[in-house]
């Protein structure tokens, strides 16, 4: 009983990164739309989702977070060209490898959301909060020694 | 050791209403390396600008933070303010606690704690900022125009006054656009023809435009005040130099049955054309899938008779290349396709029309002279029907989810004409809203109603029958609650407007961002609408976005405003945030340079000293800072981290990482 | 075997009395039959202690990015697998096609001494091959193996018995490319629960010492500075005994090979700990060829990885887990 | 089931959301029973998004509704007034109990030159 | 002497685990290393060599050694010292068990290193003979026994028993604990293995190596020899052999940010590293040579000097099992050991 009282208080650490020229921009317009999502997702700008090395998103796990997102522009959009292309390439096999690794698949996500798409940069978040809330902590990828509070 | 400012903006009660900034301003005080902390009603004002410019000056800041809205808003703002009180620009980082936090948060408590997790994330960043200054480019004192409709031409014609030069690429063999082939202009009904072709004129004749008919932009690179374009001027089969646009040739020409596009194919011209008679250039085209030479090898007559010696039927495409400075978008529209909309019978029935197409039956240069006849019999139409908002606020996905804002107006300017040159001629005209903003443009519309009588029925069609050569146009009356049919000679279709489909390519060319509808994304809805995201990219016209013609000329020249500002300068200042090697980890293995979207990087074999007196010569990446856009492709790419990106290093973004899970 | 070896010992002299090449890679003799040594020869009197056996697993390609620095041609004898990796190292320009003088070798499968002891061999004094048969003499008595039961473990999925690159070739028997299907275990893995393969990969990383032997072996791995060595990357580490170092070094360093790892399984031999690390490289391999095409690092010198490249038409990251609904 | 739930439970049958029309009118232009409603079809929607259900319950229009479709074909917004009308018909039928039509009392009374889609819609309409 | 039946050995370990740690070789995924008992874990005494050495019980492979935590601006040492549980270190071989004495050498000299004495004193070891040696087993060379381990307990392994013999009173104390589960008997068998062991000793491949020439007053010899550029050749400066050796003692001390600070931690170094001792103006060692030949002039001439001749390699032989390439301090010493080897 306790266990699920416990569960739903739990609420995820959610690292978004938003590329400058089209997912950023579609969070600043849900801000300005006032389409909420929840507060536990916090956003880092990057010029573009190509620049998020997989190193940031296991330095993020590391650090504890129990969810990933990355947003970027929609593919043949980018705003340089082909940057995209190459996110897209290189997180499907990220994924897929942690995955493999066995992370929870649903811990990890990427996103398209052009600048005009405030409602649904609100609406994925929303469903990203939901599905990692239910899939609870991030256990397998995290350096437990962050959290020593010795 | 750093010393770091954080300024806490209201932002009115746009911030202040859901995040208790004090608590954030004073929280942060005891962050490491926090040396000022203050909060204010509007940063971005005089008075808070200040506030920061003395704490920079007062306190010794090397580094500041402004938790306030959107760094796409303000950045700017407060780079300059650091700036001015000798603060390096790069050393100012944006904590966006308003579209981030306020506004989409709504319990206080978790939004000012969410705020103070987002200024420690930008404080963990900017302890890790360099100083970074600007690189200078050159800028190339010429524009370009894509598209020579009314937008592209006003455009053209303003830039070319200022002084630069400018290009007009076109890919049809006349440059006009859909102006060109309306018949009269609301809300002043001005004959359409007449007030644009003098604007052609003017653009044929100014010393500084060049018009590039019936070509295309195949290629673009480089960045702001540097594009380099590569243009296809597509084979017209007529040497423009000579063609005196004597139109002999049309008169020869035994191929006759080509659909006349000028006209909405409502007639025929013949395979070697000048699209109309106002044409600019006037200068005649060789339609090679219609012409007889083309398709049998024999013929040649245009040829035999062309005085001027103009036909040249193994002209081939050709290629320029030019450099720009900036480019202009203005690739204007087209109406939408009808195959969804059976239910209006458009493709069974002649008599049911498009609207632009009635602009051509209407016109004195159209098929019919500006006599009214119907397409299918040549019969005076005595009931003419007309259906709003044929494709457009359709979210079935049938058409499209927008208003295309032209059409109440056009529909009242048609209905008010037919009633005008033929009295006996009874209208009525279907709508859901009627939309009329704009200075006289409601009067435009009440004047169709209350002084030709045209019965506007609220409702919208079901469907169009025929039923013994009469259309029936089933609808509904929703006033009267009542289902009406009405036997029309005529059913005129308002239909819906989209971007010119080539916009797409020419996006992607750009690397503008387009939304989900082909319209062009501008820079911000409010306040950069005419700026494309990407730098020295103008958008004019409907490209960007449904708009009527006195919209489209108010655009296209502050697009004109804005070249003429760019060109004027003598230097561009280059984003310093770009990619940049650490040679002692290169290792040359060109996988960044695969990546690089902008041809940035190339490879430099250089000397580097092995300790003990050796030394070894390495191939090593290397950066042009003015062509690289610091978009961070390369930085992945690179395994040994040897790439980093300035403004958005690896580090900074870990730190940023870290600050944000920390619990 | 001898034959080739005595072939090679001869072409490894002409080459370097004709002062064609200025130096030889190859093996030289350990304390026992199965400990060869990578070696480097420079003279006709060196090569005396030159060897070619069924324990010539190493792959010498690696060693070329700093032997070739030197001075004069470098002759280097590659068995077919290893071929791939020096193709890849001239597609990243790590090593000059034009230094090089390629002699491509026979290999029936290289053989692991560490299975024989896993097989319940120990103090080994003799190994003798008869073909098919492998005959170890110990001071505990006589144990026969066919070459399949001690093939290394790479050696069993051989991907290929062509050499990519090559300037001559000593090659006396038709070589046969390996048995077992590469992606078979990959698939056992993936057929797994997450829960499953967090298990075994928790396992088989806690062994972990972080010896760095995968990393230093491997020829993909050829950094001028490695990122985990690199303090200013934020993520240099050595310890290896908190669960997530282990996960994170051998994420990155999977990543980082990945469309450029040729799939020689040197990692898998090298390491003291026996993790099936090779399974780690082939699961992007295998992903890249369902995802964007058959592709196989070394076949080409030249051209872009499936990292550096892209389609238009690539399907999304989300795809991957399509149809594997659990 | 109280008023509200009543109403929720008939949007939630009719599987549309009233909200989205625009009020144009199409489906009453387009409907062939449009003469036979008391309730005409573009009214469906607007009475359901005011909450008019005792209008709605005690129309005689859901019975001369031909279910043909052709208002949910038509509408430009996605809004399916056929639905709406079904639903109202489900629950007026549901509050009367059991009475509809089973299939095999069709055959006796089934005319050769009826349509087939009389029949499946008149099928879906009484057996509910 | 006294034996235990070996299917008792699980309940024996689960009675010891109720009082101390137990520190034993477990299989895990097909490799056995030392590990800390659990029920349902796999030991395996029957290994002749883990991968790691039994180090790890004194020297871990990373070890906290504090922490700073943070609270603003505000900073707070703290204490994270765990390392004064009891164990007992079970089934040590003769060769890692001399390694002990060579790390005591290095750790307990002053400045004592209290992390290694504290669990060094709070360690009953119990050691294990050979039976089995395999052909890089070369122990007898630095005069080790493997037949006859010291420690505070001793013990030997047959088909059907465990015999156990006390040197310490922290062995006595240990059986003692264990006494439910003895017996007497076992001093033929015991004998016995002993004697058969002995003789596949002398027949070791290695067995006659010559070390003379290793001496301090050989050091810039043997430090100038040109043979270490071949030696090094193959090596691909990997931490193999560093990280399986018995007495390898280098560590690191690095600093972990944690969410409220920053945990300070040792780690296992190897020589063989390229950033090994980097300093403020780079490595003190350039080549892979050099480094190469740190590991072994420190095991066969540095440590002899300054520790009464004593080698720090105990012949263990893992290294030369484990090395990538088959490069190993075998092949060092017959190259530069002496005229025996020649």
């Amino acid at each position: 009983m306790q266990e699920v009282t416990e569960k739903k208080e739990f609420t995820p650490n959610i690292v978004a990164f938003c590329c400058n020229w089209c997912s950023y921009a579609g969070a600043d317009l849900a801000g300005s739309s006032r389409l909420t999502y929840p507060a536990n997702v916090k956003i880092i700008r990057v010029p573009c989702s190509c620049r998020v090395n997989p190193t940031f998103v296991l330095k993020a796990f590391q650090q504890g977070a129990d969810g990933v997102i990355l947003c970027g522009c929609h593919p043949g959009d980018c705003h340089y060209v082909t940057g995209n292309y190459y996110t897209r390439r290189r997180m499907a096999l990220l994924f897929s490898f942690l995955n493999y690794m066995g992370i929870e698949k649903e811990r990890t996500r990427v996103e398209w959301v052009s600048a005009a798409e405030g409602a649904k940069f609100s609406e994925v978040m929303n469903d990203f909060v939901k599905t990692v809330t239910a899939l609870g902590e991030n256990k397998r990828l995290t350096d437990l020694r962050v959290k020593e509070g010795k | 050791m750093q010393r770091i400012g954080v300024f806490i903006c209201w932002c009115g009660s746009n911030i202040a209403a859901t995040v208790d900034v004090k608590k954030v301003a004073e929280t942060i005080k005891a962050e490491p390396g926090v040396v000022f902390s203050d909060n204010y009603q509007y940063m971005c004002s005089e008075n808070g600008q200040q506030l920061i410019k003395n704490a920079i000056k007062e306190h010794n800041l090397t580094g500041i933070v402004v938790g306030a809205c959107s760094p796409r808003m303000h950045e700017a703002t407060f780079r300059k303010a650091a700036e001015a009180a000798g603060l390096n620009p790069y050393m100012v980082e944006i904590a966006n606690i308003r579209e981030h936090c306020s506004w989409i948060h709504k319990d206080m408590d978790e939004a000012t704690e969410k705020a103070i997790v987002l200024v420690r994330t930008a404080i963990a960043k900017v302890k890790l900022n360099a100083p970074l200054t600007a690189g200078e480019s050159p800028v190339e004192k010429r524009a370009l125009v894509i598209g020579g409709g009314i937008a592209g031409i006003q455009a053209a014609l303003d830039i070319a006054d200022a002084g630069f030069q400018v290009d007009i690429v076109e890919k049809n063999a006349t440059i006009g656009g859909r102006m060109a082939q309306l018949d009269k202009t609301f809300p002043t009904l001005d004959c359409s023809a007449c007030i644009l072709t003098p604007k052609m004129v003017d653009c044929a004749q100014h010393e500084n435009i060049d018009i590039l008919s019936y070509s295309e932009v195949e290629e673009v690179k480089g960045f702001v005040g540097n594009f380099n374009v590569k243009i296809r001027r597509k084979a017209r089969f007529v040497d423009e130099t000579k063609c005196t646009g004597c139109k002999i040739c049309m008169e020869k020409c035994p191929s006759k049955k080509g659909l006349n596009e000028f006209n909405m194919n409502l007639d025929t011209r013949p395979a070697i054309h000048i699209p109309f008679a106002q044409a600019i250039p006037n200068v005649a085209v060789i339609d090679s899938t219609q012409c007889i030479k083309f398709k049998t090898g024999k013929c040649g007559i245009c040829q035999k008779f062309c005085e001027a010696g103009a036909i040249d039927y193994e002209q081939k495409d050709t290629f320029i290349e030019r450099k720009y400075g900036a480019i202009v978008v203005a690739t204007g529209f087209k109406p939408i396709a009808l195959d969804n909309f059976n239910e209006f019978g458009y493709a069974d029935n002649k008599d049911v029309i498009t609207s632009l197409e009635l602009e051509r039956l209407m016109n004195a240069a159209g098929p019919t002279n500006g006599v009214l006849l119907r397409p299918s019999d040549g019969e005076h139409p005595k009931v003419v029907t007309f259906i709003q908002c044929v494709g457009s606020r359709d979210t079935s996905g049938c058409g499209k989810p927008y208003c295309s804002k032209i059409c109440c107006m056009y529909t009242a300017k048609h209905a008010m004409m037919i009633r005008e040159k033929y009295p006996d001629t009874e209208v009525h005209v279907f709508y859901i809203d009627i939309r009329t903003p704009g200075k006289n443009y409601d009067e435009f519309y009440r004047r169709a109603v209350e002084q030709y009588d045209v019965d506007y029925i609220k409702g919208m069609v079901g469907k169009v029958y025929n039923e013994n050569g009469k259309l029936m146009v089933q609808g509904s009356n929703l006033i009267d609650n009542e289902q009406v049919t009405i036997a029309s000679d005529l059913v005129v279709l308002a239909t819906a407007i989209e971007p010119e489909p080539s916009v797409r390519k020419i996006a992607t060319l750009l690397t503008a961002s387009i939304d989900t509808n082909n319209f062009l994304t501008e820079s911000h809805a409010k306040l950069r609408p005419v700026e494309s995201p990407t730098a020295g990219v103008y958008l004019a016209g409907v490209c960007q976005g449904p708009k009527d013609i006195p919209e489209t000329v108010s655009q296209a020249s502050a697009c004109a405003a804005k070249v003429i500002g760019l060109l004027a300068k003598s230097k561009l200042k280059t984003n310093p945030c770009v990619a940049t090697p650490d040679e002692a980890m290169c290792n040359g293995c060109s996988q960044c340079a695969n990546v690089c979207a902008y041809g940035a990087i190339t490879y430099v074999e250089k000397e580097f000293r092995l300790g003990g007196g050796k030394t070894e010569v390495r191939r090593v990446a290397s950066v042009n800072p003015a062509v690289c856009q610091g978009c961070g492709a390369c930085t992945v790419t690179c395994p040994s981290g040897a790439m980093d990106l300035r403004g958005f290093s690896s580090k900074q973004i870990m730190s940023e990482v870290e600050a944000i899970c920390k619990k | 075997m001898r034959d080739i070896e005595l072939k090679m010992i001869e072409r490894a002299k002409a080459l370097l009395e004709s002062g064609e090449v200025a130096r030889v890679v190859g093996w030289k003799k350990g304390e026992f039959y199965f400990d060869p040594m990578p070696a480097v020869f420079e003279t006709v009197e060196e090569l005396n202690d030159f060897v070619y056996n069924s324990f010539c697993g190493a792959n010498l390609s690696k060693y070329l990015i700093k032997v070739s620095k030197n001075p004069g041609k470098t002759a280097i004898f590659l068995k077919p697998c290893d071929s791939f990796s020096l193709n890849q190292l001239f597609k990243e320009h790590r090593v000059i096609r034009e230094n090089i003088y390629v002699i491509a070798i026979e290999c029936q499968g290289k053989l692991s001494v560490e299975k024989m002891k896993k097989l319940g061999v120990s103090a080994i004094t003799e190994v003798n091959e008869n073909g098919e048969e492998i005959v170890v003499s110990s001071l505990y008595g006589e144990t026969k193996f066919s070459r399949d039961e001690v093939l290394l473990g790479k050696c069993e999925t051989c991907k290929s018995k062509v050499h990519q690159v090559k300037d001559e070739e000593i090659i006396l028997r038709e070589m046969q490319a390996g048995k077992k299907d590469r992606f078979e275990d990959v698939e056992k893995l993936e057929a797994m629960s997450e829960e499953e393969r967090f298990t075994f990969w928790r396992e088989q990383l806690s062994k972990c010492i972080r010896c760095n032997a995968c990393r230093n072996v491997c020829p993909a791995c050829s950094c001028m500075k490695c990122v985990f060595d690199n303090p200013a990357s934020g993520i240099a580490a050595k310890a290896n005994d908190d669960k997530f170092e282990e996960q994170l070094f051998h994420i990155i360093r999977a990543f980082h090979v990945a469309g450029r790892c040729t799939d020689c399984g040197e990692c898998s031999r090298v390491c003291p700990q026996g993790i099936p690390l090779h399974l780690l490289n082939r699961k992007f391999i295998k992903d890249i060829d369902g995802l964007y095409g058959e592709y196989q690092a070394g076949e080409t010198a030249e051209g872009k990885t499936p990292l550096t490249s892209y389609n238009e038409e690539d399907g999304e990251p989300s795809d991957v887990f399509k149809g594997e609904e659990k | 089931m109280t008023r509200e739930e009543r109403l929720e439970n008939i949007s939630t049958l009719s599987g549309t959301d009233v909200k989205k029309c625009m009020k144009c009118g199409k489906c009453s232009g387009r409907c062939p029973a449009f003469k036979e409603m008391d309730i005409k079809p573009h009214q469906f929607v607007s009475l359901l998004a005011q909450g008019k259900l005792e209008k709605l319950l005690e129309c005689e229009a859901i019975w001369s509704c031909l279910s043909c479709m052709a208002c949910v074909e038509r509408c430009p917004r996605g809004v399916a007034p056929a639905a709406v009308v079904e639903a109202v018909r489900d629950t007026v039928v549901r509050m009367q109990g059991k009475n509809g039509i089973k299939a095999e009392d069709i055959p006796p009374i089934v005319d050769e030159l009826i349509p087939q889609q009389l029949l499946v819609s008149a099928y879906r309409k009484y057996n509910k | 002497m006294l034996r235990i039946a070996k299917e008792k050995l699980n309940a024996l370990y689960a009675k010891i685990n109720e009082s101390m740690g137990l520190f034993i070789p477990v299989k895990r995924a097909g490799e056995v290393n030392y590990e800390i008992w659990k029920e349902g874990k796999e030991v395996s005494l029957e290994t002749l060599k883990t991968v790691k050495s039994p180090k790890n019980m004194f020297f871990p492979s990373t070890e906290n050694m504090m922490k700073f935590k943070t609270e603003g601006k505000a900073l707070e040492i703290v204490d994270v010292r765990d390392e004064k549980k009891p164990f007992v270190l079970f089934g040590v071989k003769a060769c890692d068990y001399k390694a002990i004495e060579v790390l005591d050498k290095v750790f307990l000299a002053d400045p004592v290193d209290t992390f290694y004495q504290a669990r060094r004193e709070a360690t009953t070891i119990v050691t294990l003979a050979c039976s089995r040696p395999e052909e890089s087993c070369f122990c007898g060379v630095f005069g080790i026994d493997a037949t006859s381990p010291l420690g505070d307990a001793t013990s030997w392994l047959d088909e059907s028993y465990l015999y156990v013999q006390a040197n310490t009173e922290k062995g006595e104390a240990l059986i003692a604990l264990i006494k439910e589960f003895v017996e007497e008997g076992g001093d033929a068998e015991v004998k016995a293995q002993q004697e058969k062991t002995t003789e596949i000793l002398k027949k070791l491949p290695f067995a006659q190596l010559d070390l003379s020439r290793f001496k301090p007053e050989n050091l810039n010899e043997l430090f100038e020899a040109p043979q270490w550029e071949e030696l090094s050749e193959a090596c691909l400066g990997c931490g193999t052999c560093t990280f399986v050796c018995p007495t390898c003692q280098c560590f690191d001390i690095r600093d972990f940010k944690t969410h409220d600070g920053v945990i300070r931690y040792r780690c296992w170094d190897s020589c063989m590293y390229s950033d090994f001792t980097l300093m403020a103006h780079g490595n003190s060692r350039t080549t892979q040579m050099q480094r190469f030949r740190q590991r072994f002039m420190h095991k066969l001439v540095y440590y002899p000097s300054q520790n009464d001749g004593l080698y720090s390699c105990v012949g263990c032989g893992r290294c030369v099992n484990k090395c990538p390439q088959n490069l190993n301090i075998v092949k060092v010493i017959k190259t530069l050991g002496g005229k025996k080897n020649d």
